[in-house]
This record gives structure tokens, sequence and C-alpha cells, in this order.
């Protein structure tokens, strides 16, 4: 087993912990916590995958402004915070026995498939993942056109947000 | 202008002014009967011309004027088949068409003065009623102080409109006497009739005038739907209705040769009996007589004598005319001899018992016909055409004098104002000579010439003839029914002679009767003067002193309108001592009984059943009219149209409509609604109701069924597929 | 011109439909406008048929001014129109009463809109009938004359109209359901509707094959029959003929004009045009029958007449009488194909059609008029009125003297050809039918004696009841139908060589 | 070096997780909370495919960045529902807010 190896299943372990306490936690808040620490863990796994770029964002975008996010939706619907009583809907058992399924399911599946064995490429000498990133979105051979689309999804989810939650609104 | 041409515009005038008095002058009374007269006076005149022409063709019989016929309807493929009209004047027509042109333009001329032509309107005289009189005032010397206030006579409302009738009276009876064939008499048979109805009904505001009409019109159509089948017979038959084609002698064979099947008759024999019913009902001969008294209920007497003088006698014109026809079945013959004379003796019984002026002249009118018929029954077809003529004349003298008389006896009755008293019934009148003597003198010799005063009346001559010619061909029966009728004749004439005008005045209103004005007296002298003389052209050969001193131009005249011409029977005694005798003694007898009679209740012949003219209007009207209306609204109109069609027709529309809603009810409702229809809808609800909890509106929910479903979908795609 | 020369049925035909279409988009509430653009559009039909009749062959055979398109050529039907001297004289008949009819409807106020336009198609429907030479138009347009007609009785009749007018339809309809059938048997056998060809074709058909699995007699002896109860209901015959007292009745009246006028002679010129040249045989054997029907509708239709109280419902009556006689020529004919006594019979039977158009057109036509002002048809509530309304009188009794069928006027030159051809070959029925004749006469007199004659009815003589006098618009009406009535009476040469002319070359 | 299917199955068990929550949980913001759990389970495959595919083939990691953009958006307006709704009904738990039921 190499270091790699190590790191990567505690840093699994840790992520995978993590995202079982945002599911399970009473406390909106704690569990608002606990998903940065699960975001932060995946960062990590970014990393291991040599996508570094990725990693970043995922600490910038992720942790720095969804997580955030979250935390002032928690806080803004505070009497749900207060409220201690199960954070578990009636049918919890049903939708812990479908997860547990799905899982059985996609493990099922990658059971069967043969490409599970191959190992990662070599990433040749003074390839700046970063810089054909950057080209990819804006070469116009390649993603510009989602790249855009993603930029307008945005600016009308900023909108509509704004609108939706907008306080005076009758 | 030619011949031809002439006789076919005589008819012309009559119908110009009749159109011309409907449509522009009507309004004008003047005008109106300046325009009639006239006519009548210009067909007057053509007709006086023809016949003084015809009498200057020998042999007119076999080369009648008139000219070629013209097609009227084409009948077919070829030219042949046109159906042809035209003119024809041969000696029938000749003599017909001179009495006829002088009748009819007395009628015209007396109508003048019948209608009150110059009087003022009357005071509360009604469009459709006789006049009732006017007040005028008299003025004395100084004009502001009326004397008194007096009745007058006055005008008839719907003067011009009676003369323009009389107009196209005249023109249908020009249009029966010039036609060369049965078609265009027909033609003017029917307009005739159609006249009739119109003047009998000319004070249509009168109920009895009304039916009176009527009754003429259906009577005498009676008549004439038969007539139109004998004339659709003979032309089937004979393939034309032109008289000259008619009588050709392979025409007139054929014809007797052919059976017709029925009674046993032959073709010709048929035709003519059907032919013959025309007549008796125009003619108004037993059994359809019963129009003809009725129709005294027209104007007094005008129209009454247009139809007892002139339209009557078309039906034994045809007759007449159709003679060489008729002749041929011995059967058809026996048949008109037996309602000919029949006829005479009937209608004289009746007319014995009548106390209206109008009435006995109507039913001698029946009775002189039927001499005319039994005459032609018995072959004796020039004493036929020669009674009619003369009878014509007199008959005509006879009812324009009795309407004279009436006239007279209105004023009588508009100077006392009692208008109960009838100015037509003869037991209100008396000793009128002296107030009416122009009306006196022309109705006594009317009267004469109707009983066959020997030897200076026309009346005597004709009926002596037809008397000796049923003496000479052995039709005994025939001769003694007639002699009979003739001796009632003579009774019943006189009887109305005695009562009118002898005697003294039984009534204020005969006391104060007048003479009439000229031009109703000026038409009685002239008509007069023929009822006389006109008997003198007819004198037979062999008659006692007078036979030879004139030759009887009529008889062979009119006896060249035969192929054959008939031979003049032979003198014998019995029948000029019969006539001689019943012409005497009825008219003796006659005065006798009547002189001292004064009043209806002293009449001893006011039998019941004489009186009421052997019932026979009121047993048509039980036995034909009712049933026949109770046939047509009960049986026909109620039961069968209403009941049996329309209820057939009914029961269509329930049957259907219960078998469409047994359909709705049976099938449509419980199948196709109920189980299919609202069925499926059902099981769908019920579904729907089950899988509704399913939907609750929790998206947690639905996204555990989608994934469950997913994943099922997709377990299954993996076992069964892939594996 | 040359267009109009071409095109003469066409025009005759479509200026009625189109004037209607017109209609629709001129402005509401002008009745006045309404009244005069429908007389003027009838009128213009009126002058073109004048033109065809003038201009017609009398001498020639066959059919003239015939025009042919394309109409629905999988079926093999194509628009064919022609006249001949049969159905000239009817085309002339209808282009003549609907311009009278609409001028006697100047008093309708109601919808006049509607009314106009039904008025118009219905003449449309009509005129194609007659002129048809394809059994397929002839269908299309039989059915096309029967909506309007529906309609103008069933808005604008009087008291029982919906009776009347759900009986009339129906009644028409249940009969043409035959025909139909028939034509489409023809259809099928013959792969074409051309009236022209199966004039050829259809009597040369072999007796002895077998059609649709059927003796050819057979199938002759069905669509024979089918023809027969679809155009006896028409006309009508005994006892096909309820409907007709009350759809006259109820109708208004210039529809009753029309009905009585021009719709009846569809029947009889179905009789004419289709049956006696298609069906000789089956016509020979069965003539019998129908001359029964005929004299019954004769005598009957004569009683029933004399047994009204309702002067409409008489002058309807009078229909069924006349009518018989076109029939009773028909069957004359039928039964003795090719003598002169057939030829005469049709002769009378053809114009009799005429003279009935004219003579029912104006009795109905007068007793809208006294309807008008009375507001009743009570023959017991007139008597009388003669003094009052003298021009009026004066034209009913010349009009009832044409129906009555007097000399001299129009309906005594056919009555009495329909007599002088039956006789010889039907003499017993035309015997009876001589009842019938002697019944029009009391009818007739009926009418005008409980109308004009005997003693004044005061409630008419005075005050807001007061009648009036016929006025011009009525005279109008009547003086063109008058004019014919004595024209024809006096000298129907002119006519009778159009129609004697088709006789003899076509039956 | 790690295989292929440790990465694929961290990420699986790291979806059922977030699977679990977005069924489970009775609070709004918490589902949203799984859902960015399942969102970044998606983008360890993404990276991973990339990692152990073509290397010189971006478009791993450009779907990963569009996903990050996405899940911004989702969680932007997501949440400003909840405010929404949490404004007009005083809750947040899933199974209140059921306006959409028949």
């Amino acid at each position: 087993m190499t270091g790699e190896q190590i790191i990567f299943i505690l840093t699994a372990l840790f992520t995978l912990g993590s995202g079982f306490m945002v599911v399970t936690s009473r406390n909106l808040i704690h569990a608002a916590l606990w998903l940065v620490s699960a975001l932060f863990g995946v960062a990590v796994t970014y990393a291991l995958l040599s996508a570094a770029f990725l990693a970043v964002v995922q600490v910038v975008v992720y942790i720095g402004a969804i997580a955030i996010l979250f935390i002032f939706a928690v806080m803004l619907t505070r009497k749900d915070m207060r409220d201690q009583g199960p954070q578990m809907n009636s049918n919890w058992w049903f939708g812990a026995l479908l997860s547990v399924l799905v899982f059985v399911g996609l493990f099922f599946l990658l059971q069967g498939w043969n490409g599970l064995s191959r190992t990662a490429s070599e990433i040749p000498a003074g390839f700046d993942a970063i810089s054909e990133l950057g080209d990819a979105l804006i070469s116009p051979d390649a993603y510009v056109l989602p790249f855009e689309v993603a930029s307008v999804l945005l600016v009308a989810a900023l909108i509509g947000a704004v609108y939706v939650a907008a306080f005076n609104r009758k | 202008m030619t011949t031809e041409l002439l006789i076919w515009l005589i008819p012309l005038p009559p119908v110009l002014a009749f159109f011309l008095i409907v449509l522009l002058t009507n309004k004008n009374k003047a005008l109106s009967h300046t325009i009639a007269v006239g006519a009548a006076l210009l067909s007057w005149l053509g007709s006086m011309i023809v016949f003084v022409q015809a009498l200057g063709v020998e042999h007119l019989g076999e080369h009648p004027l008139g000219g070629e016929p013209i097609n009227w309807l084409p009948l077919g493929e070829s030219v042949d088949t046109y159906f042809k009209i035209g003119v024809l004047v041969d000696p029938l027509s000749a003599v017909t068409l001179f009495f006829v042109a002088w009748t009819v333009l007395m009628i015209f001329l007396y109508s003048v003065g019948y209608h009150n032509f110059g009087q003022p309107e009357g005071d509360h005289d009604h469009p459709g009623l006789p006049p009732h009189g006017a007040t005028v005032e008299e003025h004395g010397h100084q004009r502001s102080s009326p004397v008194g206030k007096h009745v007058v006579p006055s005008i008839e409302p719907m003067y011009s409109r009676f003369f323009a009738f009389i107009g196209l009276f005249a023109f249908g009876m020009f249009v029966l006497v010039l036609s060369d064939n049965l078609l265009t008499l027909f033609v003017g048979w029917e307009i005739m009739g159609l006249c009739s109805y119109l003047l009998i009904g000319f004070w249509y505001a009168k109920p009895s005038a009304r039916d009176a009409a009527i009754k003429a019109f259906i009577t005498t159509r009676i008549g004439d739907v038969f007539m139109l089948l004998g004339i659709a017979y003979l032309y089937s038959r004979a393939g034309t209705l032109t008289f000259s084609e008619i009588f050709a002698e392979e025409t007139l064979h054929t014809l007797a040769t052919i059976p017709s099947g029925v009674l046993g008759l032959s073709a010709a024999g048929l035709i003519g009996l059907l032919l013959f019913i025309g007549t008796i009902g125009k003619s108004a001969q037993f059994p359809l007589h019963v129009w003809l008294p009725d129709a005294m209920e027209g104007p007094t007497p005008v129209s009454a004598m247009i139809h007892a003088a002139t339209m009557v006698s078309a039906g034994v014109y045809m007759v007449i005319r159709m003679f060489p026809l008729i002749s041929l079945d011995p059967t058809t013959m026996a048949v008109v001899a037996f309602i000919g004379a029949f006829t005479a003796l009937f209608a004289a019984t009746i007319a014995v018992a009548q106390n209206d002026i109008k009435r006995v002249l109507a039913y001698s009118t029946i009775s002189q016909l039927g001499f005319m018929i039994a005459a032609l029954g018995i072959g004796a077809y020039v004493a036929a055409v020669f009674h009619l003529v003369t009878h014509a004349f007199f008959k005509a003298l006879l009812f324009l004098g009795s309407g004279s008389v009436i006239h007279g006896m209105e004023h009588g009755v508009l100077h006392t104002g009692n208008h109960k008293v009838d100015p037509q019934d003869m037991f209100n009148m008396g000793g009128l000579r002296r107030k009416m003597p122009i009306t006196f003198w022309t109705f006594l010799i009317g009267g004469f010439a109707l009983s066959g005063f020997p030897i200076i009346t026309a009346g005597f001559w004709s009926k002596d003839e037809i008397l000796a010619d049923a003496f000479g061909h052995g039709h005994t029966a025939v001769f003694v029914t007639l002699a009979v009728a003739a001796f009632l004749t003579a009774f019943y004439t006189m009887r109305q002679i005695t009562l009118t005008f002898l005697g003294e005045a039984r009534t204020k209103e005969a006391e104060h009767a007048q003479e009439t004005p000229w031009t109703m007296t000026l038409p009685l002298v002239i008509l007069a003067f023929f009822a006389v003389t006109y008997g003198w052209v007819g004198i037979p050969e062999h008659f006692p002193a007078l036979g030879g001193l004139v030759p009887n131009w009529f008889h062979e005249f009119v006896g060249g309108t035969l192929a054959e011409h008939p031979e003049a029977v032979e003198f014998s005694v019995w029948p000029l001592l019969t006539s001689l005798f019943v012409a005497l003694g009825g008219l003796t007898f006659g005065w006798l009984v009547y002189r001292n009679v004064n009043s209806a209740a002293e009449d001893r012949l006011q039998i019941p059943v004489l009186k009421n003219k052997y019932y026979f209007d009121e047993i048509y009207d039980r036995v034909f009219v009712k049933p026949a209306y109770w046939f047509a609204e009960t049986v026909i109109y109620k039961f069968m149209d209403q009941s049996v069609i329309d209820g057939i027709l009914h029961i269509f529309g329930p049957v259907t409509d219960r078998l469409g809603s047994a359909i709705r009810n049976y099938f449509d409702l419980p199948v196709i609604n109920r189980f299919f229809g609202d069925g499926s809808a059902n099981v769908t609800y019920w579904f729907g109701g089950k899988l509704r909890a399913v939907q609750t509106g929790r998206i947690q929910q639905y996204l555990m069924l989608a994934l469950v479903v997913f994943i099922g979908i997709g377990a299954a795609l993996y076992f069964f597929l892939l594996a | 011109m040359n267009f109009i020369d071409t095109h003469l049925l066409s025009l005759i035909l479509f200026v009625p439909a189109l004037a209607a279409v017109i209609i629709l988009f001129l402005p509401n509430g002008e009745n006045k406008l309404f009244h005069w653009f429908t007389l003027g559009a009838s009128l213009i039909p009126f002058v073109l048929s004048l033109v065809v009749w003038f201009r017609f062959d009398a001498t020639q055979s066959g059919f003239q001014f015939e025009e042919a398109y394309v109409w629905y050529e999988a079926i093999g039907s194509s628009f064919h129109l022609g006249v001949d001297g049969l159905s000239l004289t009817m085309v002339l008949l209808t282009t003549l009463l609907t311009p009278l009819a609409i001028l006697a409807s100047f008093s309708i106020s109601d919808r006049v809109k509607a009314y106009m336009m039904l008025f118009l198609f219905l003449e449309t429907g009509m005129l194609g009938v007659f002129m048809a030479l394809d059994l397929l138009i002839f269908f299309v347009f039989w059915e096309v004359g029967l909506v309007p007609m529906f309609f103008l009785i069933n808005q604008w009749g009087s008291a029982n109209r919906n009776y009347a007018s759900m009986k009339f339809l129906i009644y028409t309809m249940g009969g043409s359901l035959g025909l139909l059938l028939a034509i489409q048997m023809l259809g099928v056998l013959f792969g074409h509707f051309d009236l022209v060809r199966l004039y050829e074709g259809w009597n040369s058909l072999d007796p002895t094959k077998t059609l649709l699995g059927l003796p050819v007699s057979t199938v002759k002896a069905i669509a024979f029959w089918a023809f027969t109860i679809a155009f006896a209901v028409k006309v009508p015959v005994w006892p096909f003929h309820t409907w007709l007292p009350d759809a006259h009745t109820e109708a208004p009246t210039a529809g009753s004009m029309i009905l009585a006028g021009v719709l009846l002679k569809l029947g009889a010129y179905g009789f004419l045009r289709l049956i006696l040249p298609l069906y000789p045989n089956e016509a020979r054997i069965f003539a019998g029958a129908l001359a029964v029907l005929a004299t019954a509708a004769i005598v009957f239709g004569a009683f029933a007449a004399y047994a009204q109280t309702d002067f409409k419902r008489l002058v309807a009556y009078s229909s069924v009488n006349h009518m018989g006689f076109v029939v009773l020529g028909i069957a004359a004919a039928a039964f003795a194909a090719g003598t002169n006594d057939a030829t005469i019979a049709l002769n009378g039977a053809i114009l009799q059609m005429f003279n009935h158009g004219l003579s029912a057109a104006g009795m109905f036509f007068l007793v809208g008029v006294i309807y008008e002002r009375t507001h009743t048809r009570d023959l017991g509530k007139f008597g009388g009125l003669f003094p009052l309304v003298p021009v009026y009188g004066g034209i009913l009794i010349f009009t009832s003297m044409a129906s009555l069928g007097l000399p001299g006027l129009n309906g005594f030159v056919s009555e009495f050809l329909v007599v002088r051809g039956s006789w010889p070959i039907l003499p017993v029925y035309t015997a009876v039918a001589m009842l019938g004749l002697l019944f029009t006469g009391a009818y007739i007199l009926k009418g005008i004696k409980m109308v004009l004659h005997g003693p004044l009815n005061e409630h008419w003589a005075h005050g807001e009841h007061k009648l009036t006098e016929i006025n011009t618009r009525e005279i109008l009406v009547m003086v063109p139908l008058m004019a014919l009535i004595l024209w024809i009476g006096i000298w129907p040469a002119w006519i009778l060589n159009v129609i004697n002319n088709v006789v003899v070359t076509l039956f | 070096m790690v295989p292929l299917s440790w990465y694929l199955i961290f990420a699986a068990a790291l979806f059922s997780i977030g699977l679990f929550g977005v069924l489970s949980r009775r609070n709004a913001v918490a589902i949203l909370l799984g859902i960015e759990l399942m969102l970044n389970s998606v983008n360890i495959n993404l990276a991973a495919f990339w990692r152990y595919g073509d290397v010189l083939q971006m478009t791993g990691q450009v779907f990963a960045i569009i996903v990050f953009a996405v899940a911004a958006a989702e969680v932007a307006v997501g949440l400003a529902l909840v405010i929404s709704v949490y404004r007009r009904r005083n809750t947040v738990v899933a199974d209140e807010i059921n306006m959409m039921k028949w």
C-alpha cells in the first residue's frame, strides 16, 4: 500500500464521515459546517487527482461561497434552527434503503466493468493542465459555448434568486 | 271585305265592348251602354250582311260560307294533325244567326230602359241588390217651396257591369253559332254558361240570386261534362271535330258501325247520347230542368230572357247541328224523342200552377224546348229548326213584355210605397191593358204565338209542323203527348194574359202602373213583328187555301243543310185539326176559367204537387246535393284524408318516435352510454381515486417513487437485456 | 356577349344564387333595398329565359343550349345542362313566377333579408331540376329546392307551420330516398349519370342479362317504383297528397304560389323526363294503377276541396285535383305510348302543368291578398265583399274561372287535351274523372259564393276592419298571369308548338 | 497508485449519502445540502475519468467547472426559494410544502 493510497483512504473516510454527519446532524448549522469539511475532503481528492485548478475552485467557490450561503440561509430560517425535533421525515428508513440500493446497484455495475483496474496515465512533461483547461474553455473548437451558456445560467440564477427572495413581494 | 272575314269579325264587337267596359269605362254609364249597344249594332249589321249573302248562295248547304279554317293547336307529328278552327255559315247557322242578331240587339236596347237609365241614383241602393227607388223633390212654380216628395225608380248601381256581361254573352252566342267545329262551339257554350252564372247572380247580395246562379252553373255543368266526354269520344273516333268532316258519309258510316261497348249502342249512338246530355243541361230538359226557373232571379227580365230565349236555344241548336250523327242510332233518337216529349208535357203542367209571371214563362220555355227536342227525336229536322226560330222571337217578346209589366208594376209599388207587394205576382195585377197598351198588345201577340193561334202567328206554323211530322211519321205517342202539352200551353198562356191584363186592377199598385219608356217598347214592337211574320216563310205547300201562296222557303232553305234533303211530310188534316183545337180550345178555356178568378185562393189549379214543381228541388237536394256535401266533407275530407291517410301518416311519427326511444332506452343508454362510456369513465375514475393518494405534493416521496421505478426498470433492463 | 351566348343556362341557373349571396352582404334592415334588389335579380333569369325561348328551335329534336363541365369525374357525373321543349316550358314558368312571387312578398317585413335569400336559392334549386341532364345533378337540385321551402314555411308560415313544414320535408325526403337509391343503381350499372346517354343505353339492355345478381326486369321494376313514389309524392298523387293542403295552407303567400306553381311540377316533370323515357314497359304495365290514383286524385281532390271552409285549403285541394289531370294524361300516354292519342294526352298534361302554374299561383296570391287584409281565411267570415272590392272580385272571378277550366281560358285547353287523349285509352277512368271536373265547378263557385257573393258582412265594411281594395302592386302581380291565362286560352299554339315537338320526338 | 475503482466507489458512496439526505431530511435546506454532496460526488467522477482517461483532453475538467457553475446557480435559486417559502408559510419543512398535490 502506497502512501498515496493511504492518503486517499484517509481523505475518503474523512469525506464520507463528514457527509454522513451532514445528512444526520440535528443542528443545521452543524450540518452546514460538516458540509464544509466534506467539501474540503473533496478538494483534497481533486488534488490527489492532479486537478489542481478544480481543487482550488472547490475551496474558493464551494467552501467560500456556497457553504457560506447555506449558513446564511440557515440563519435566515432561524425558527427551524431552534427546532430540535426529529430532522428525518417519517420515510427516512425507506430513503436509507433506497440509498443503499443505489449504492449496491452502482457497486454491482462497477464490478462488471473492465476498465476499473486501469491506472492513471502519465502526465506528459511540460503539460500545463490549467492553461490547457483555460484554452479548452474559451476555444471555439472546444467548449466556449457550454462555458458561455453556464455564464448565462449564472446570470439568470442571480436575477432569479434576487427576484424570488426579494422581501417586499406580496 | 270578304264575307269570310266578316264572319270572323261578327263575334268580336261585343267581346271588345266587354273588355272596354270592364277595363276602362265602367265608371261612365252612358259611355258603357253606348259602347255595348254600338257593338251589338255592329254585330247585327255584320250578321244581316252575311245573312243576305247566304240567301244569295245557291245550295248553301253544300257550299257553306266560311273559307279555310286556320290551324289552332298542333297535336302530333305532321301538319295534318293540327286542330283547325274556322267559321261556318250554312243554312242552319244563317237562320240562327238571323234571330240571334235580332234578339241580342233588342236585349241591349231594352236593357237601357230596364235599368232605368236617366233616373237618379237610388237613396239606399247598394251594389249587388236591385235598385230600390229614389226620392226626388218635386218643385212647384216657386222654387223655394217643394210641393212634395216623390219616389221614382232609381238607376241600377252596377249599370255598366250589366252591359259588359251581356256583351260577353253575345260574344259567346255568336261564337257558338258561327263555329265550324264542335270545340269552339263548346267554347261559346261555356262562355255563355259563365255569363248566365254572372247574370243570374247579378244581384249577388241576394242569397236567392246567388244560389240560383250556382245552381244554374252546376246543373248545366253536369251536362257539359258529359258533352265534353262526347266531344272527346267523337274526336278520338272520327279524328276531327269539324262538322263538314264529321258529316262526311264515310265518317258517319264508320261511327255507326263501331260498337261503343255501352248499352249496345254504336259509337255514334253513344256520342250522340253524351252530346245530348249536354243539351239536357243547357236547354233545361228533364231531369236537369231545375235551374231554369230559379234563373229568373236574374235582373228581370233581360237576363231571364237571355237564358230562356237565347242560351237555352244553344242546346237545341247543338243537337240540331249534330242531327246527322245523332240520327244514326235509333236508340239515341228514341231517348231524345222521349225526353223532349216528356219535358214538353211535364213543364207545361207545372206552368199551369205558377203565379210568378216570369216563372210561367220559364216553364213554358222548358216545355217549348221539349217540343223542339221531341221534333228532332222523331226526325223532324226542319220543324225543329223552325220552332227554334219562331220560339226565339215570341219567347223573347214574352219575356221582354213580362219585364215591361214588372217594370210598370214597380212604378206602382214605388208610388204607393208598399214594398210587400210582389210586382211579379200575377194575382197582384189585372187590368193592365189600359195602363200599358203597347205592352199589352205585343204581349198578346207573343202569347198567341206561343199558344199557336192559327194562321196569323208564327208559333202556329212551327208547332203545327211538329205535330204534323209526329203524326205523319207514325209517332203517335209523341203526337198525343205534344198535343196535350200544346193544349196546356194555350191554357196557361191565356191564364197569364187574363190575370195580368184583363179584368180590373186587383191592387192599388196595379192601378198606378205605367207604360215603360220607348227603349223598352220599341224592341217589343219589333219582336212582335217577327213573332207574326216569321211563320209565313214556312207555310207547308199543301196547306189548305194558303199552301202555295208563299213558297215554303224555310223548308227548302234549312233542309239544304242536310246531305239528304228531307221530304216535306205529307199533308194530313188530323194534325191540323188537332192543332186548331188545342190552340183555340186552350185559349178559350183559359179565359173562361180565369176571367173571374181574383186571388190565388180562388184558383183551383194551385195543386201543391204542381205548385212545388213535383218537389224536384227538394228531391235533388236530399238525394244529390246534401249527400254530395256529406260525402265530400265527412267521407272524403274528414274520414279519408284526415283520419285514414293522415292517420296512417301520423302512425309513422309515434312509431318512429317509439322506435327511437326504444333504441335509446334499451341500447344506447344502457349499452353504449352506461356500459362502455360511463363504464370506462368509472373505471378510470376509480383508479384515479385510488391513485390520487400517490399525488401527495411531497417532493421527496416523488423522488422515492421515481427512484423505485428507476431502479426497478434499470434492474429489469440489466437482468433481461444485458444478461 | 359570347360568354353569355354560350352559358345562357348556367347564367339563368346561378344568377339567383349569386344574387342571394350578394344580399348577404347588403346592409341589414334596408327592406326596400332587399325588395327591389331581389326583384331585379329575379328578373334577369326571366329575361334570359325569354332569350332562350325565342332562340329555341322547336323543330329540332333533342336538347339545346347544352353545357357540360367536369364535375365529379371519379363517379362519372358531369355538370350537364340542357333544355328541350319540356324543360324550357317549365324553366319559363319558374322564371316567370319567381319575380311575381317576390313582388307578392313585398308586404313581408319580417327578416326580409333571409326571406329573399331563401327565395332566390329556391329558384336556383327549381331551375336546376328542370335543366339538369345528369341524374346526380338532378337529385342535388331536387333536394336543394326542398330546403329553402322548408324554411319559408317554417319561419314565415301561419299558425300550424311547424307541423306543415315537417310533414312537407319528411314526406318529400322519404320519397326521394328511393330516388337517390335508384339513381345510384343506374350510376353503378352504367358508370355514368348522363341522361342523354342513359336514354340510349337503358332500353337496349339485354333483358336476359342479370344486373347485380338480379334479372334486368326486376332491377327495372324496382328502379321504376322508386322513381314513381318519389315523383308521386311531389305531384302529389292520391294518396300521397295530404302534405299538400297543410304545406300550402301554412306557407306564406308567395311560398304557396311557388309551391303550387312550380314545386308540384317537379314531380310531374320527373315522370315525363325520367319515367316515361326510361321505363316505357314498366310504365305501360303499371299505367292502370297510376290512372286509378290519378282519377282518385281528381275526384277526391275535388270533393275534399268542396268540403273546405278554409279558403286557402280549398285552393290547395284544387291543386290535387288539377295535378290529377296531369297524371291521368301521363298514365294514358304510358299505356299507349307512340299513338296519336298518347301525344295528345301528353300535350295536355304538359300544358296543364304550365296552366296550373299560372292559375294556382294566381289563386294563392288572391287568397293571400284577402288574408293580409282580414287575417282570416275562414270562408264563413267573409261574404258579400264584392261591392267593397270590385276590382279584386273581378280578378278573383277571372282567375277562378281559369282554375275551373272555362273555355277561352287556359285551363280548358289542357284539360280538354287530356280528356281527349285519355278517353280512347282509359275510357272508364276518364269518365270517372269527369265527376271531379263537375265538382271543380262546385268548389270554385263555393269559394266565390262565400267570399264575394251574398249579403255583405258588415264587419268588413266600416271602421278599422274596412276592407281595402287590391293595390297597384298586387294588380301588377296578377296582370302577367291573367294575360297569359287569356292568351293561352285563346291562342295556345305558341306554347303548344314547343310542347308538341318534344312530345313527338321524345316519347 | 490508487485504482480508478476506489475513486468511483468513493464517489458512489458519497452520492448515496447525499441521496439519503435528499430523501430523508425534513428541512429543505438540508435537502439542498444533500444535493451538494451528490453534485460533488459527480465532480469526483468527472475528475477521476479525466485523470484515468486521456489527460490531454480537458473534457472532464471542463464539465466539472460547468457543474460548479450549475451548483452555484442551483444553490442560489434553491435557497432563494426556500427563503421565499419560509416567509410565506413560515416553515422550511419539505413535507409541509405540499401545495402541489392533487
